[in-house]
């Protein structure tokens, strides 16, 4: 790692060091992630000072589709890194089908995320109705609201590789980074709200 | 090359979806004769198991690995910081409780 | 130089003086308010949203001196967040983009202040001023104190995400992106403090560890990173058009400890 | 020095066009006149209600005066606002100034919109104290609090916008500058008038009370003495702006 920047240029593409994307994101990456630590550790401290009522407000969530909608997020998360591969190996066309189905996949995330929501509510588990779902309503709908703004994201992203006037790597990449941040988050929340006991 | 990099990214998903199929075995592992119980050890293994996703996620999928070192050392500075913290808030609330 | 001779050059021939005025007063504004809310007044933290009538009757006497001393200096000296809105606008109008941004922030920040912070003091003056009031109308100022003041939330929502599209579409630098990621996640704090409307008590209430101390938390980093930043943005101003120059060099940037660990 | 004397009106190509604004201008008399008609029709002014009042007291005063606090708070309600396209007037004026950001200009139309505002939700507190005169009477009392402390401490954008007047004067140092340097010195005079008004919550009784002296008469007059003032140094700087229409010079070959 000691060596200069100059030796770099002979390496093969595989070997160079950069920072993916703009370092930018990086930042926010970094801090809106100490943020929801923050509140996973106001969550567990406060589930253990009631486990039981936790525990029966836990059991009516549906294990097998947050599984089924975690593995969609996962395969979203996949779809646009392979699509980072294809842009940068100036392979537009294939980019963009891939970027197009990272939609495809995180739209399907959040239509399974609105069945569970509804068959909860209609289940008599609301907001207000305990402890547990009001952290899991709050993680799940902080969570939703990043989704949200990764289909800008998504969009942005989709938009430059549409144009060869527009395209930038390095655009490219904070977008998926951000994506990425969705999954991240996702992987935690999901952890937390369904394994934790 | 470029497959290889293609397969790291397939074996990459592979685990991680791996890892999330291993919850739904420790879930059912858990249901102790359908009474519910608090489980330090299922939520310690989970939060655990989390941490290897965001790893491997941050690793592969969002390319850290060519990343420059002091971008590779905060973001295993912060899996550290979101384990230890996630950790010592539910120990220190078990104890409290 | 010395800090008050710094100061009076700033604000008398400096010619970027009009700036300096309104970021030290942003200084100035922001450390008067910290001192009412959280010294003066005692009302931050805010008090429990679930007391009953008869709580809120102690609560009231116990700040009474305060409370009435503490909104006056509010009453006197509020208009001066003009003088923030009014620096922050100037920096979206320094930007690339339309003037149509630099306006709507104006304008949002500006119709914040009276929900904002104007009826926080009415109705805690008129809390505080007759202690033998049916406690039930107390409690009532209490409520509409406090929410008024923790669940205005639009403003600052719509506000901090035309300031955040302001610096990314940006081309003449004037503030570095990572910022602009920073005024979403500020937002975001405006939609986590919208569950205090309908909780009493738990994290979520107007006191609540997350919707109080964790947003409070990143509002406050917020807020000294802007204010520091504003600062970065008038010394590099040429006071032209186009980008904004980086800093003059020969006065290289200390690194930060953790950077230096981490390098 | 010179350096900075460059107005602020290149990027306004109308700037200095007073076209409309005359009109703007005078509204104010007539609008005046409806102020103090106003002022002078709500009972609860000449002489101000007391602060010491009790429920009863005040629950008697709203319905033996029913019509005269629901017509004049009707009247303050739709004109009291109609001082902001005077204060825009005083902010067109402004770009005339030797300042080199429009910073000033943004500190006081963010007051300027707010202060008016300000008075506005106290007649809604008035209104509502006088819509149902059969309320309960600590109700009533409570709306009553509402409206006077609204009223009378309701001053941090009065006080802002003389103080970033004063200070946008001080800094337009031109040879012939847009306000006359006294009017900077008269708007300090003035926050500083209206600055105990702010503490009125401290004293039910006494000059500081919202009924005393200073807190309600000295107030109100001096509210009343900048506008005038700040109407007459108005015009003077419209008119010389008219003499000076960059339009005329330009069409003149």
């Amino acid at each position: 790692m000691a060596a200069p920047d100059t030796s770099t240029a002979d390496l093969p593409d595989e070997e160079i060091e950069r920072v993916p994307g703009e370092g930018d994101m990086w930042f926010f990456v970094l801090f809106e992630s100490l943020v929801f630590t923050a509140y996973f550790c106001v969550y567990l401290y406060f589930r253990t000072q009631d486990e039981r009522a936790f525990l029966e407000a836990q059991s009516a969530l549906n294990l097998p589709l947050g599984i089924v909608d975690t593995i969609v997020l996962l395969t979203s998360s996949w779809a646009i890194a392979r699509c980072v591969q294809e842009a940068r190996a100036g392979r537009y066309p294939a980019a963009r089908r891939l970027a197009l189905a990272t939609i495809g996949l995180g739209a399907a995330f959040f239509a399974l995320k609105l069945v569970e929501w509804v068959n909860l509510i209609r289940g008599g588990h609301t907001f207000t109705s305990s402890d547990f779902m009001q952290h899991f309503f709050f993680l799940t709908g902080m969570h939703a609201i990043h989704l949200l703004i990764g289909f800008v994201a998504l969009g942005i992203l989709v938009h430059q590789l549409s144009d060869p006037q527009r395209r930038s790597q390095e655009t490219i990449e904070t977008c998926s980074t951000y994506w990425h941040t969705v999954d991240l988050y996702w992987v935690l929340i999901f952890a937390v709200l369904y394994i934790v006991r | 090359m470029e497959t290889s990099s293609k397969l790291r990214l397939l074996a990459a998903w592979l685990v991680l979806v791996a890892i999330t199929v291993i919850y739904l075995w420790i879930d059912r592992s858990a249901d102790d004769g359908g009474t519910l119980a608090a489980s330090t050890i299922v939520t310690i293994s989970a939060i655990f198991l989390a941490l290897a996703k965001v790893r491997i996620v941050m690793r592969e999928f969002m390319d850290v690995r060519h990343a420059p070192p002091p971008l590779r050392r905060l973001t295993d500075l912060l899996i550290a910081v979101i384990g230890v913290s996630l950790l010592t808030s539910y120990l220190i609330g078990r104890v409290v409780a | 130089m010395s800090i008050v001779s710094n100061l009076r050059a700033n604000l008398r021939t400096d010619p970027k003086r009009e700036l300096w005025f309104t970021w030290y007063s942003t200084v100035a504004f922001y450390s008067l308010y910290s001192v009412v809310f959280f010294v003066i007044t005692r009302t931050q933290p805010p008090g429990k949203p679930w007391l009953d009538p008869e709580q809120t009757v102690e609560w009231f006497a116990d700040r009474h001196g305060g409370l009435l001393f503490g909104f006056g200096l509010i009453f006197v000296l509020g208009g001066w967040s003009a003088t923030a809105i009014a620096l922050i606008a100037y920096s979206i109008r320094r930007m690339s983009v339309s003037r149509a941004f630099a306006y709507s922030y104006l304008v949002l920040y500006l119709i914040a202040a009276v929900p904002g912070f104007l009826l926080i003091c009415i109705a805690m003056t008129a809390g505080a001023l007759r202690p033998d009031r049916n406690p039930e109308m107390q409690r009532w100022l209490y409520d509409l104190g406090f929410l008024s003041f923790s669940g205005t939330m639009g403003v600052f929502l719509v506000g901090s995400l035309i300031w955040m599209a302001a610096i990314l579409l940006d081309k003449n630098r004037v503030f570095p992106r990572w910022f602009g990621y920073l005024n979403l996640c500020n937002a975001l704090t405006e939609v986590v403090i919208a569950p205090s409307w309908i909780f009493q008590r738990g994290v979520l209430a107007w006191d609540g560890v997350i919707a109080w101390w964790i947003d409070v938390a990143v509002f406050g980093m917020y807020t000294g990173v802007f204010i520091y930043l504003l600062r970065d943005v008038i010394i590099r101003d040429d006071l032209g058009t186009g980008p904004l120059p980086e800093r003059p060099p020969g006065r290289p940037r200390r690194l930060h400890p953790l950077a230096k660990v981490l390098r | 020095m010179s350096s900075y004397l460059v107005p602020d009106t290149v990027d306004d190509p109308r700037a200095g066009q007073s076209s409309g604004e005359r009109v703007i201008f005078w509204t104010l008399p007539a609008v005046a006149v409806i102020w103090i008609a106003a002022f002078l029709l709500f009972p609860g002014f000449v002489p101000p209600m007391s602060p010491r009042a009790s429920a009863a007291e005040v629950a008697d005063f709203y319905s033996e005066n029913l019509s005269r606090v629901r017509y004049s708070m009707i009247l303050f309600n739709w004109f009291c606002v109609a001082l902001i396209p005077i204060l825009m007037l005083i902010v067109e004026r402004m770009r005339g100034m030797a300042h080199r950001t429009p910073v000033m200009r943004y500190c006081v139309i963010g007051v300027a919109g707010a202060a008016p505002i300000a008075f506005l939700t106290s007649t809604v507190f008035w209104l509502i104290a006088a819509f149902r005169p059969d309320r309960s009477p600590d109700l009533t009392l409570l709306c009553n609090d509402l409206a006077w402390i609204t009223f009378t401490c309701g001053v941090p954008f009065l006080v802002a916008l003389c103080l970033f007047l004063a200070l946008a004067i001080a800094y337009d140092d031109q040879d012939q500058p847009v306000f006359p340097r006294w009017v900077a010195r008269f708007n300090v005079l003035i926050a500083i008038v209206l600055v105990p008004a702010g503490f009125a919550g401290l004293a039910v009784s006494g000059p500081f009370a919202w009924d005393g002296l200073v807190s309600f008469w000295l107030r109100n007059i001096a509210i009343a003495l900048w506008i005038v003032v700040m109407a007459a140094a108005l015009r003077q700087a419209m008119a010389r702006d008219r003499d000076h229409d960059p339009t005329e010079i330009g069409a003149a070959p």
